[in-house]
């Protein structure tokens, strides 16, 4: 491990070379600080233009930096980065692995995408004066996110968590269904239930530990293994962080949230949140607990499989029933999660690698999906299936790319959709339980009906007068939109760069293992 | 004469804190809003004063005696003007109080 | 029986979990609710800054008279975590208001049954 | 409530000092109890007090909600400015060690500009949080 | 003149609190205390009803006889709060006022809720609506001898 | 002795916290609100005598301020159902 | 040009095709010119690898690496061979007729249909030219979505159910149970590249072999082994030229062209012919046959009756893979072509009536084969070939499926054989009986006579390519011994 | 004492009723805090429980005219939850080092630094500012990012758009 600047004691700090500071030796810190200054200065400009600018730049930088970060580390090294100069366990860290900078990759090109692809969707979506309100929200939710990925501190982490949450909340509830308000509160009381949780449990291991410095924090659990207080600090962090990242049943928040929320913050919520919280569920579980206190100790697997396969099986037929076609790709990211968590409870690296994997390409996938309806509402105003009848003629490219990510939801090779499946079911059949591979395959197939769903309504119905009227989406929102689809496309075909990423944290989480 | 202070700062918080019971008592005991309005008052003259004094005796001379003080005048201050608005919005929003005699009426114009 | 006598400070925490996550969950009406949320988080507090209290020891403002000091660091979680409640609080009654605004009530089953006539449709494409 | 005239004469009384003291609970943080987020929620308490006696219009007359929304813009600006300040002087992010000739002059610079965005913000958010929350019945025909 | 005196008892105010006089901390007090006055004359509150520095010097003859009225009457209602039988009367009465300026009035009206057993309800132009907890209490207002104290304590301008 | 004061001043917290519950109006709460403040105050100076920080006192002068703005708060919104309203109008006509 | 560019050319250029079609859909001539230039291209392309292979190369084209160790890999081998010469001879034909029927018909979304078909073929060539398990899976799906429009073609609710039908059961075993197979190929050993003995060569327990095999040949559902055949009668709602392609050129041709290279590439012949577990399939296989056949039998719609008999047919393929013996292998590679060839030429007959008479039950074809004589004639070549009749391709193919089960003596294997010629030949002589010999009925019908002259020429075509691969059965014959031959 | 509140609260109908009572309710919290010597909660806990938590509790009831709310419908399932998770609560804590046990690890590692140190390296006495402002001067950063979070979001959320009249009355 390299420790980035000085991190000893300040008393004893070498002398300051004022002329001599690299931006780079700040990386570790830069991808959360540019968004975060954006938001106060969005507030100060109060505009629009100015504000959605201000977030394509803090979105852009975030995602350079992350990307430096990600090819320090991809080695396998470590960089450790002392916030105030106090090292660890004293100040905060940020602490950045390949684990988590694979995540910061993917959450700011997340964000990257669906900036772009904001200037037209929220223009429609959301009232000219909210609109630096709008786009404030968004680079602390970024922010929030990122800081959640970096940080190596447990108490920081439930803080940027609220970032997040909370202008997550004030996203949803700006969408134009008057539900969308609902669908926040119900958000904000479940979000704050599972933070509060988290709380609880980071408190518990505090207590037990006198640190919050994760790392510091898996060193002093050692000996303290398998307590009462520690047990309970993984029960209340599973439930809590469970109801951040919607597993099932825990999910009930998420289909109005992401059925009424404006389209690209469907879309970016949908590509990131839930994935962040799934890294702070593996953060806790394999750098924190260990493995064997949360696997071997305790039936930790067996709940997680049963509640993955619930959330494959129940969510997905839930989803065929659905008439507002977001809220069927909700429930259908109730399902997807719970593939994740799925990979996750075989507690192999295998299983892990899948996890991590499908992470990434869910998030591609979901988020390809979201912006492509996003268009749709926006022509429209609506995502009901009996109003879309026949969409394919009149919005072809939409409708195509809708098609193509839909089979990447269910696994067709040539998707991304296929690789993650390809790996839990290697996982599966490694582990010796064959029928789990089978029940992961026959889930899939519930996922070719709600996608032939849309298929059926958008190519095989006459259109109505109405949709015959409508154009295409604007270039602006299909470009990014059809980034995500290439992303799906091209990552589908050539895994090995997202696939080497997924390893290497698998493998970093799980060092003791092959 | 500081073995005096003290018995009269520690007699002052004794009888403080019992007024304060006291008031709290009546609280409890009277009959309506109104009534209970005056038994709040018992504890928020007579009980904080008496307190406040105790303490500042033990402070002496020192800026902890200045800012006791200040806790008083703030008492002082606001205790009335909180009850006082308490009683009034009572009013006005219908309370009817528990009247033995009501002289207010005659002398409306 | 010891353990139980070594733990008392937590039984306050435990109640007010307790009561707060009831009031949250078992209440309709969203302010309720958020009355609820407010007081679960504040078992929280409880639970941190108990354990750091030292008998004999006094508050963490160091000064020559006293030696023992009570933990200070979990004061400085729980302000964080109050700062964090009551920000989510304000956020959370923003939305109520404008709940209350656009549904007319504020109690939960009442939006529903607003939402229903949504449903019940949804239920006929079903067939 | 202004002909209100017990509360508009002691409001006008203890406005003054309220603020004042929220003043010395920022500047005292070091010493005793407090800091830039209590202070922040004394003077707007007070303020909001204000409001509440003399009228939502004549308090966003004092406080002008545009003063207030650069308010808490600023704050958080001043604060993340601290921590850039840290990087340009040559430190890691928020090193207040790099602030000062002495690293405990650093600490106080640090410690005393952030304290400063943090009541910044605070202020301004729970001011303006009062006055949304207390502007928005108007229209609605209560 | 107000602004001005103002800005001093603040500062006297900050020093007290403080109790710390480094150069730093006094200066920051100097700087609170204008920087607390100017808000305050936004708010207009700089006056002479906010402000009532002109009434100081009264304080010492017109407190210790309002102490000592606000004690007996505490052990009053304290006697009627421990008397099993509750004997109370309660009473609404209103009472004249003579004061010629707001802070006069205000300061009656809150005296007379300081002093238990009574309590101002309504101030009026010329009146104070009163509950009393007895008729006696509510008698003992209606002579007059508070009213004329605090008139002398509000003086002639 | 600071002790008994505390015990006393407890004792009588919980007898307002009584009051507070009993209700049966707002108002008696609200009433019984402030003088729970008033007592908390006292509570706060006296504990600082206790564990001899006189530091509290700040703390004590905190609660003493925010006791009456919340009280007004709360007597506002029931004389006007508004936090924000000025009031003149109703006023006018009574002064 | 290098084998390895043709091979990538071989799939590009379909492609390419699909765009350039798509590109002309306001030309129909010119959409059509280009369909025929690029089936002409693609068939040029195909038979150009022929003489490599047959000299015992076996060229191949890594692409890329899909994931670690599992790369998108193409490699031509014998069977590829054969089936890529069978599937891009046969578009040729195909798309002559398809004019005809879709112009005759006046059928709509035509552009659609000629993207889509070319579509078919690119899939097609990458299932016959897969170098490994994934990049058959791979163009396996794109194949099923590829021809889902074609089947969903006309847009009914009927249609549209079939589309369902045909995509549940297809994407479904696929997924089910085709996916799970390879990976646990994978997992078991460590490759999925298809190697000339086996890629599991025996070192594998039994019974694991014994499902794995069920797991494929059931999750290959486009080789129709019952029960997954329900698609296959379900999609004859498509237009005929659909048809032709599902039964002839690509779908089912692909289905039962994986299984034979799964059975030769991955368990290995004459690895697995000793192992207990496998010997379910002949018997499922043959009760395929049977059950197809007696349904055949009993079904008087023409399209559906030829259908089961594709459902009986395939199986031929997959009873030969699972005797296991080199005879029998040779014989299923050849049955591959012969079917194809035959069953196409039934198809076109079978739309050529249509498109003259608009006729569809085979109680309606009473005397037809006097008004229609060419049609009626290249019929009887293909029936003949179903039944295994010189002078019929079919003969050759189910010659050597018979001698490979009677040299290891599996004697149930032969009687269905024979039984089921019985049953052919009982499904499709009074066809033609009717069609010649059973006088046109007196009640009033329009006077027709041949279809379109392209469809007339196109049924010829394949009906002399049928008699043709009778006499001249060299080249496949040479391609299917160096897959016996190991 | 709070037990008795919080019960009260849940059982309280009346909202006016429930905010006064949870004004109380951080009152006691805060004084609990004072004795448990976390003094600078304390007066945050006053200063937004009892002060700013109650005003916008108001402000935000004014909206409400049915300040009565319903009965509950089915209080079963929601106890069980409660009681499960105080029950893993209480699991948990049990095992925990009792109170005061200056042995315990929170005393032991990092805080055992920041009081012996930390008025030295930062020059300031109350450590829980000099832990707050400095070495965990991060979190507080995040903190008031919150804050700034919750005040910007309750803009978007309340402003009038579309020309609507915004604010107080003329
Ligand atoms: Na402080
Ligand atoms: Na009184």
């Amino acid at each position: 491990m390299r420790s980035w600047r000085r991190s000893n004691l300040p008393f004893s700090k070498p002398p300051i070379t004022r002329c001599n500071i690299l931006i780079s030796q700040n990386y570790p810190i830069l991808h959360v600080v540019v968004p975060l200054i954006a938001a106060p200065l969005m507030v100060l400009l109060r505009h629009g233009g100015f504000a959605w600018l201000l977030a394509a730049v803090a979105s852009w930088s975030s995602l350079a930096v992350s990307a430096a970060l990600l090819a320090e580390v991809a080695g396998g090294g470590v960089i450790s980065y002392a916030i105030g100069s106090w090292a660890p366990p004293w100040g905060i860290e940020y602490r950045i692995d390949s684990v988590n900078a694979f995540l910061l990759v993917l959450v700011s090109l997340i964000a990257s995408v669906v900036v772009i692809y904001c200037r037209e969707s929220v223009e429609a979506e959301v009232a000219p004066e909210q609109h630096y309100l709008f786009y404030t929200m968004y680079v602390l939710c970024l922010a929030g996110l990122l800081g959640i990925a970096a940080t190596g501190d447990g108490f920081n982490l439930f803080v940027f968590l609220e970032i997040s949450s909370l202008s997550s909340y004030v996203l949803i509830a700006l969408g134009r269904d008057r539900r969308a308000l609902v669908a926040s509160y119900q958000y904000l009381i479940m979000g704050t239930i599972g933070a509060t949780f988290i709380v609880i449990g980071v408190g518990l291991l505090f207590l037990m530990t006198g640190t919050l410095n994760l790392a510091d924090m898996a060193a002093r659990l050692r000996e303290v293994t398998d307590t009462r207080p520690i047990l309970a600090a993984l029960a209340f962090l599973t439930v809590g962080i469970s109801l951040k990242l919607a597993l099932f049943p825990l999910h009930l928040w998420l289909p109005n949230a992401y059925a009424y929320a404006p389209s690209a913050v469907t879309a970016f919520l949908a590509a990131t949140a839930t994935k962040v919280s799934l890294y702070v569920l593996l953060r806790f579980y394999y750098s924190v607990f260990g493995e064997s206190a949360v696997f071997i100790a305790h039936p930790t697997s067996d709940i997680l499989l049963v509640l993955s396969l619930a959330a494959m099986f129940i969510a997905s037929t839930v989803a065929i029933f659905q008439d507002n076609i977001k809220r069927l790709f909700a429930y259908s990211s109730v399902a997807q999660i719970g593939y994740i968590t799925l990979g996750v409870s075989f507690d192999s690296l295998t299983g892990l690698t899948a996890a991590i994997v499908h992470l990434f390409n869910h998030a591609l996938t979901k988020g390809a999906i979201f912006l492509l309806l996003g268009g749709i509402a926006l022509r429209l105003g609506a995502v009901r299936f009996q109003d879309i009848g026949g969409i394919a003629r009149v919005m072809p490219l939409t409708s195509f790319g809708i098609v193509l990510a839909g089979l990447s939801l269910i696994g067709v090779p040539g998707t991304v959709g296929f690789v993650s499946k390809w790996y839990l079911v290697l996982a599966a059949i490694e582990s010796g339980a064959w029928w789990l591979a089978l029940l992961i395959v026959l889930s899939s197939l519930l996922a070719v009906i709600y996608v032939w769903r849309f298929v059926e309504a958008a190519y095989f119905q006459v259109p109505s007068a109405s949709v015959s009227r409508l154009r295409e989406a604007p270039l602006s929102m299909l470009v990014p939109a059809w980034l995500m689809v290439a992303a799906c496309l091209y990552f589908g075909l050539d895994a090995s760069l997202t696939l080497s990423g997924a390893s290497q944290a698998a493998a970093e989480l799980l060092p003791g293992s092959r | 004469m500081s073995v005096f202070v003290d018995a009269v700062s520690w007699a002052c918080l004794i009888a403080g804190g019992v007024f304060c019971v006291i008031g709290a008592v009546g609280l409890i005991r009277m009959p309506e809003f109104f009534t209970r309005i005056h038994a709040a008052g018992v504890t928020d003259t007579l009980g904080a004063g008496l307190i406040l004094l105790g303490l500042m005796l033990q402070a002496g001379f020192t800026l902890v005696a200045v800012k006791l003080a200040m806790i008083g005048v703030l008492i002082l201050f606001t205790s009335p003007t909180a009850t006082h608005a308490l009683a009034k919005a009572g009013l006005a929003r219908g309370l009817k109080p528990l009247l033995a005699e009501d002289r207010s009426k005659p002398s409306n114009p | 029986m010891t353990a139980i006598a070594n733990h008392f400070s937590y039984w306050a925490t435990l109640f007010i979990a307790i009561a707060g996550l009831y009031i949250v969950i078992a209440r309709g009406n969203l302010v309720k609710k958020l009355v609820g949320l407010a007081i679960f988080q504040t078992s929280v507090y409880l639970l941190y800054i108990a354990p750091g209290k030292l008998i004999g020891g006094t508050a963490p403002i160091i000064a020559d008279k006293f030696a023992v000091y009570s933990n200070p660091l979990p004061h400085v979680l729980i302000l964080t975590a109050i700062v964090v409640g009551v920000a989510t609080l304000a956020l959370g009654l923003a939305i109520v208001v404008r709940i209350k605004e656009a549904y007319g009530t504020i109690e939960e089953d009442e939006i529903l049954a607003q939402e229903q006539p949504a449903l019940q449709q949804t239920a006929d494409n079903k067939m | 409530m202004r002909n209100y005239l017990v509360l508009r004469v002691i409001a006008k009384l203890m406005i003054m000092f309220m603020v004042l003291f929220a003043l010395y609970v920022q500047f005292h943080g070091d010493f005793g109890p407090g800091g830039g987020f209590q202070a922040g929620v004394i003077s707007a308490a007070a303020i909001v007090f204000y409001g509440i006696i003399f009228g939502l219009p004549a308090a966003r007359e004092v406080v002008p909600d545009r003063l207030v929304e650069v308010m808490i813009a600023a704050g958080v600006l001043l604060y993340a400015g601290v921590g850039v300040a840290g990087l340009l002087l040559g430190g890691n992010y928020l090193d207040y060690f790099v602030l000062g000739a002495d690293p405990v002059d650093g600490q106080h610079r640090g410690i005393f500009w952030i304290e400063m965005g943090v009541l910044i913000t605070v202020a301004g958010v729970m001011l303006k949080i009062f006055y949304m929350f207390a502007g928005r019945g108007d229209g609605g025909g209560e | 003149m107000y602004t001005l005196s103002s800005i001093l008892v603040l500062f006297v105010f900050w020093l007290l609190l403080s109790g710390n006089f480094t150069a730093f901390l006094i200066a920051a007090g100097a700087g609170s205390a204008i920087g607390v006055v100017l808000l305050a004359r936004r708010m207009e509150v700089v006056d002479h009803e906010g402000h009532p520095i002109h009434l100081s010097w009264r304080l010492v003859t017109y407190w210790p006889w309002l102490f000592k009225e606000i004690a007996k009457s505490a052990w009053g209602v304290t006697k009627i709060i421990l008397n099993p039988r509750l004997p109370i009367s309660p009473t609404l009465v209103r009472v004249p006022t003579s004061q010629k300026s707001t802070v006069g009035v205000v300061t009656y009206a809150n005296c007379i809720t300081l002093t238990p057993g009574t309590i101002s309800v309504e101030v009026k132009e010329g009146e104070i609506l009163v509950h009393a907890l007895t008729r006696e209490s509510a008698d003992g207002l209606l002579e007059g001898e508070m009213d004329r104290r605090v008139t002398r304590f509000e003086g002639r301008r | 002795m600071f002790g008994a004061a505390a015990a006393a001043l407890l004792v009588a917290l919980a007898l307002a916290l009584t009051r507070a519950c009993l209700g049966p109006t707002v108002f008696d709460r609200a009433l019984a609100a402030n003088t729970v403040g008033t007592i908390a105050v006292l509570l706060l100076a006296v504990i600082g005598f206790l564990t001899d920080r006189p530091e509290f006192l700040d703390l004590a002068i905190v609660y003493g301020l925010l006791n009456v703005v919340g009280t007004i708060a709360v007597l506002k919104y029931f004389e006007y159902g508004n936090l924000g309203d000025p009031g003149d109008a109703e006023e006018e006509s009574k002064a | 040009m290098t084998p390895e560019a043709t091979i990538l050319l071989a799939i590009a250029v379909p492609a390419v095709g699909m765009g350039l079609i798509a590109a002309a859909h306001r030309m129909p001539d010119l959409r059509e010119a280009i369909t025929l230039a690029t089936a002409g291209l693609l068939s040029v392309l195909v038979a150009s690898l022929t003489p490599l292979v047959l000299d015992g190369a076996r060229p191949g084209v890594t692409v890329f690496e899909m994931m670690p160790g599992l790369a998108l890999r193409f490699e031509v081998e014998p069977l590829g061979m054969l089936f890529g010469l069978v599937a891009s001879g046969l578009w040729i034909v195909n798309s002559l007729y398809s004019i005809g029927y879709m112009r005759g018909n006046e059928e709509k979304h035509q552009t659609r249909f000629y993207v889509c078909f070319a579509g078919a073929l690119a899939a097609t060539m990458g299932i016959a030219f897969a170098g490994n398990l994934l990049t058959l899976f791979l163009f396996y799906e794109a194949l099923t979505l590829i021809t889902y429009p074609l089947v969903t073609h006309h847009v009914t609710p009927g249609a549209v159910r079939a589309g369902r039908l045909y995509l549940g059961l297809l994407v479904g075993t696929s997924i089910v149970f085709l996916l799970v197979a390879i990976i646990w190929t994978w997992q078991l050993a460590g490759t999925i590249d298809f190697t000339p003995g086996g890629i599991l060569g025996g070192e594998v327990p039994n019974a694991t072999v014994g499902v794995l095999l069920a797991l494929y040949v059931f999750g290959v559902g486009k080789a129709a082994v019952m029960p997954v055949h329900r698609w296959l009668p379900a999609a004859m709602v498509a237009p005929t030229p659909v048809s032709a392609l599902l039964h002839a050129v690509a779908v089912v041709k692909a289905g039962v062209f994986s299984v034979l290279k799964i059975v030769i590439y991955v368990f290995g012949v004459e690895a697995t012919a000793g192992v207990k577990s496998v010997d379910w399939l002949p018997f499922m296989a043959g009760f395929t046959i049977i059950a197809a056949s007696i349904v055949a039998l009993r079904a008087d719609n023409l399209k559906r009756r030829l259908a089961y008999s594709t459902v009986s047919q395939l199986s031929y393929v997959v009873l030969a893979a699972a005797l296991l013996t080199p005879l029998s292998v040779i014989g299923a590679a050849l049955h591959i072509a012969a079917h194809a060839l035959g069953k196409i030429t039934l198809f076109f007959a079978a739309g050529a009536i249509y498109t003259a008479a608009h006729k569809t039950e085979v109680s309606q074809l009473d005397g037809i084969g006097r008004r229609m004589p060419w049609t009626m004639g290249a019929f009887t070549v293909g029936a003949l070939s179903m039944i295994g009749l010189p002078p019929a391709a079919g003969f050759v193919s189910k010659w050597y499926i018979l001698q490979g089960a009677m040299a290891t003596g599996q004697w149930n294997a032969v009687a269905v054989v024979v039984a089921s010629t019985l049953l052919n030949a009982g499904y499709f002589l009074p066809i033609v009986y009717r069609a010649f010999f059973v006088a046109p009925p007196d009640d009033g019908h329009r006077a027709h006579g041949e279809a379109p002259f392209t469809m007339v020429a196109a049924l010829t075509l394949t009906a002399a390519g049928t008699v043709a691969l009778f006499f001249f059965p060299d080249v496949p014959l040479a391609l299917a011994r160096q897959l016996a031959g190991g | 004492m709070m037990a008795v509140v919080t019960v009260v609260i849940a059982r309280q109908r009346n909202l006016f009723a429930v905010v006064i009572l949870f004004g109380i309710y951080s009152f006691l919290m805060a004084t609990v805090l004072v004795a448990l010597d976390a003094v600078d909660v304390a007066m945050t806990e006053a200063a937004v429980g009892a002060g700013i938590s109650t005003i916008l509790f108001l402000s935000a009831l004014h909206l409400g005219k049915g300040i009565e709310m319903k009965p509950l419908h089915r209080p079963f399932l929601p106890l069980v939850v409660a009681l499960a998770t105080g029950a893993a609560l209480a699991y948990g804590t049990l095992g925990l080092p009792a109170f005061s046990d200056s042995e315990a690890p929170i005393h032991q590692h990092v805080a055992k630094r920041y009081v012996e140190e930390g008025a030295r390296e930062t020059g300031v006495p109350n450590i829980v500012t000099a832990v707050l402002a400095s070495y965990r001067g991060y979190d507080t950063l995040g903190e008031v990012t919150v804050v700034f979070t919750a005040g910007i979001g309750v803009i978007a959320l309340l402003r009038r758009v579309r020309g609507r009249r915004r604010g107080g009355k003329p």
